[in-house]
């Protein structure tokens, strides 16, 4: 018996995952595990994260994180990505406790994504 | 807050039929009594109960002498198996069934494997069978109980019952068969089938929940499993529920008179939906090509993930596995035993039709399950790299 | 042919109450789908067995969680009594209960007997009661549990549960209580009271057929008697009828509201009863003389034969010994066990009153009772020579 | 569960038991057993049994098979109380085997009456 898997939060974002998507030409970070697979990809201006967005494969939960994670660091710092912390997320969503290596995908997704950017700073390219 | 859902997951519950909501009320209002009661009251009471015996008896020929009144077809797996395992375990311990069964029957074998008894458990084929020589061939000389599905919950698959019964019967071995999902469905003579034992509960075929019953073949022999007051020949206590029963008989007098008319548009309506999907890029058919039960698709489709699926396809009421275990989020056993990937079962989704099924439903349906895999598949990045 | 009869047979079972039958209308149309779908409208049954979970809760002061659905206390008996005894096996075998228990109490024990148990049978006083010292001198160091009714389906008298589990706990022993026949009657506050287990029914209070639950207490060790299917922490499978269950819950909602009202009116109607009827030659009181439930009131008289008193008492319909026994003649095993004789306990009647018991009612039951005796004591010779 | 234990003549005979009573100064049949005690008394005029009468203790088929008795014999000759038989009553009143015994209290009592009926016409008084 389940009166409901669901945080409302989870709902709308999978139902309206306004973040969704690729930015084309950016940064990108991906990774896959225990069958869920995330792609992250972000434009960067002026060390600021101007545009994330996000693509996945996994349950509802791992979606809505992607979208929370994206609404969350969008407008902010490139170099705030390395704050980014998966107990927030958990608890916003109302993740439950066994899905929580999941989420966990989406932290390293963060972290490839960061060195990504790291990455493309670093050449001297600008 | 009321969802307006459409509905297609009758194979695990149904609306009350309103002959049998009717019926219901009126007995609880006028012969709300103890059946076991030894006044005019409780008489009134009895004489409901053994007409409602008697409507489920008529629908499935037999007497209604042989029918045990239960709380579900849960109940009755469990006291058709433990019941003949225990009570013949003097003479021999093994006992068979098929991996495809539901849950009220595997949970109750493996219990008994932990007893010691010593369970076969038999394959089925890619579309879900058991054939005649699978079963003949684990008949062993200490085989005591063969359980075997009639229709199977997840996939509609139909188990040949009659040429089961025909292996057993001459072998003295008893033959239990779940029903649930097939009687006030399709036509059952269990009167002239080889059975035993049938479970079958009301609530699969718009009667009420909380009512099921055992068909006990005059001379199986039986231990109880619940003990207490001396109703049901002491083979299952407690006070019985006049007004589910009741329903019970009344939605099996509904069945008999609608099951044609059922039948004809379930096909139908089941064309529609597979002709509307089946172009889809990757859908796989779990249900059998053909002869399986025309109220129940599960389809599977390539790099989707269940979960998400299902809740893209909201408020569309459709399962994942059986409704009973769709709280765990465990790819169906049910579809590996057919041979399916963990991801390609992962995938299922069980649509279910049934007397109140529409057209329009069938339509929303399909665009729903279109849209929803289209949406999943755009936002993979899979697909997208 | 309908029959309309004067109806005291409340312990045996109730009608619905208005409130009870149109919440289960209601649910029966908005909300009949599997609590175990994960879909929608699954999780609005499932919303609905909460709410009832939490009414039931509220009526007896305990967490919805505690709280496991049966189809009656029947079965609620069965889980309790051979869950903890199997699962307790192996630290010991002794188990007591009393010899007044109902017969979905008795049975149960002297199954466990047939298979290795050793069952202490508790004797009442004349007035039905075990006394503390009673069930204190028969504990034992390997005694694992303790089962005693609260109210006695055939007398009404009120056991000290209180004072019982007060021995039990302390001594790490479990303690199961029938609450059949209490539960949505009297005041009880489960979630003080040392006990482990309650069973309940929710037909004897006013709520439907084929539902009841147990009472487990957090850390009650408990051995599932079904199998299949993950509901109900694997309890108690099947599916959850969501319309009687919330019934149930209805049904405790009534009760808390009504208790006092209902206690005040059963305790005039039954001192009405017994003042009418106590100045019979030979009239004998079963029932305690205080401290019993009100709602019940036992009485033998002299030299008269049972089944021919019940049947001068038509339309009358009250009962011999419990309604699960009636269909026997023989004498009743709880007064027999008062110190009663064979032809005093044949000639007991319980009368049992409830919500719609009437003024009028009570005196039609007099003079029947009344005339009926009178008309049985001209037929005898004894009385004639 | 019990449609209904009782024939729709035992309730008839049960409700109405129109031969309840005593013949005064009759004949008197008399047998005790299985709890159960029947009386039966006859006025005997020209060796037919102008009346009969019983008196039971028991259940209710045992009533209405006293009543049945008295209906069946009452104005034939006494000597016909010879041909009694449990058979038809439990047939008629359709007695469950498990009170067979019952009904041969009654057979007995029968008996009794025969007796007495016999021991009064011997006597020379007439
Ligand atoms: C094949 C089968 N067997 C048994 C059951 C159990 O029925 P119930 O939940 O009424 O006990 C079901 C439905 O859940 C079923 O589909
Ligand atoms: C004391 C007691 N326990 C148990 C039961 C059994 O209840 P149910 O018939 O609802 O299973 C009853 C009623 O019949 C009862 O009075």
């Amino acid at each position: 018996m389940i009166v409901d898997p669901y945080h409302a939060t989870v709902r709308a974002y999978f139902k309206n995952p306004e973040h969704a998507g690729e930015v084309r030409n950016g940064a990108i970070g991906y990774f896959a595990d225990q069958g869920m697979r995330i792609r992250l990809s972000a434009e960067v201006a002026s060390g600021d994260l101007k545009r994330l967005r996000f693509l996945a494969w996994g349950c509802p939960h791992v979606i809505a994180a992607c979208e929370a994670f994206c609404r969350q660091f969008e407008g902010r710092a490139a170099s705030d990505l390395e704050d980014f912390e998966t107990g927030p997320i958990m608890q916003d969503l109302a993740v439950p406790i066994e899905k929580a290596g999941r989420i966990l995908v989406l932290e390293d997704t963060v972290r490839s994504l960061g060195q990504a950017i790291r990455d493309l700073t670093m050449t001297p390219q600008e | 807050m009321t969802v307006v859902p459409v509905y297609l997951d009758y194979a695990a519950t149904t609306p009350l039929d309103a002959r049998v909501a009717a019926r219901m009320r009126e007995v609880q209002t006028t012969a709300y009594f103890n059946p076991a009661s030894n006044h005019a009251a409780g008489r009134q009471s009895a004489a409901v109960v053994l007409h409602a015996a008697r409507q489920l008896g008529a629908l499935l020929n037999v007497e209604p002498a042989t029918l045990i009144w239960t709380s579900g077809a849960t109940e009755s797996n469990n006291l058709a198996i433990l019941g003949v395992a225990k009570q013949r375990a003097h003479r021999g311990k093994h006992l068979i069934t098929m991996r495809t069964e539901h849950k009220a029957v595997v949970d109750v074998f493996r219990a008994l494997e932990k007893q010691g008894f010593d369970v076969t458990w038999l394959p089925p084929d890619r579309e879900g069978r058991v054939s005649l020589a699978t079963v003949e061939s684990a008949l062993r000389d200490d085989t005591q109980l063969v359980s075997i599905m009639h229709i199977n919950n997840e996939t509609g698959v139909v188990q040949d019952i009659e040429g089961i019964g025909k292996l057993c019967r001459p072998r003295g071995i008893i033959f239990h068969v779940d029903g649930a999902q097939s009687v006030g469905k399709v036509p059952l003579d269990l009167g002239s089938l080889p059975i035993d034992m049938m479970s079958m509960t009301a609530h699969k075929f718009y009667g009420p929940k909380g009512i099921g019953a055992l068909f006990l073949a005059d001379g199986t022999p039986l231990e109880p499993q619940m003990f207490g007051g001396g109703q049901q020949r002491r083979l299952r206590p407690g006070t019985l529920p006049v007004d589910l029963i009741a329903g019970f008989g009344e939605a099996a007098a509904a069945a008999a008179q609608t099951m044609d008319d059922d039948l004809a548009k379930l096909v139908a309506l089941k064309n529609q939906l597979w002709v509307g999907i089946r172009d889809i890029d990757g859908v796989q058919l779990n249900s059998p090509e053909t002869g399986g039960y025309p109220g129940i698709l599960n389809v599977g489709v390539a790099d989707i993930e269940g979960e998400s699926l299902l809740l893209a396809l909201e408020p569309l009421c459709v399962a994942t596995g059986s409704a009973c275990n769709s709280q765990s989020q465990e790819p169906s056993y049910v579809l590996r035993a057919l041979g399916r990937t963990d991801p390609e079962a992962q995938s299922a989704i069980r649509f279910s039709l049934g007397r109140q099924s529409q057209q329009a439903e069938i339509d929303y349906a399909i665009s729903s399950y279109r849209a929803a895999v289209e949406k999943l598949r755009a936002l993979a990045p899979g697909a997208a790299v």
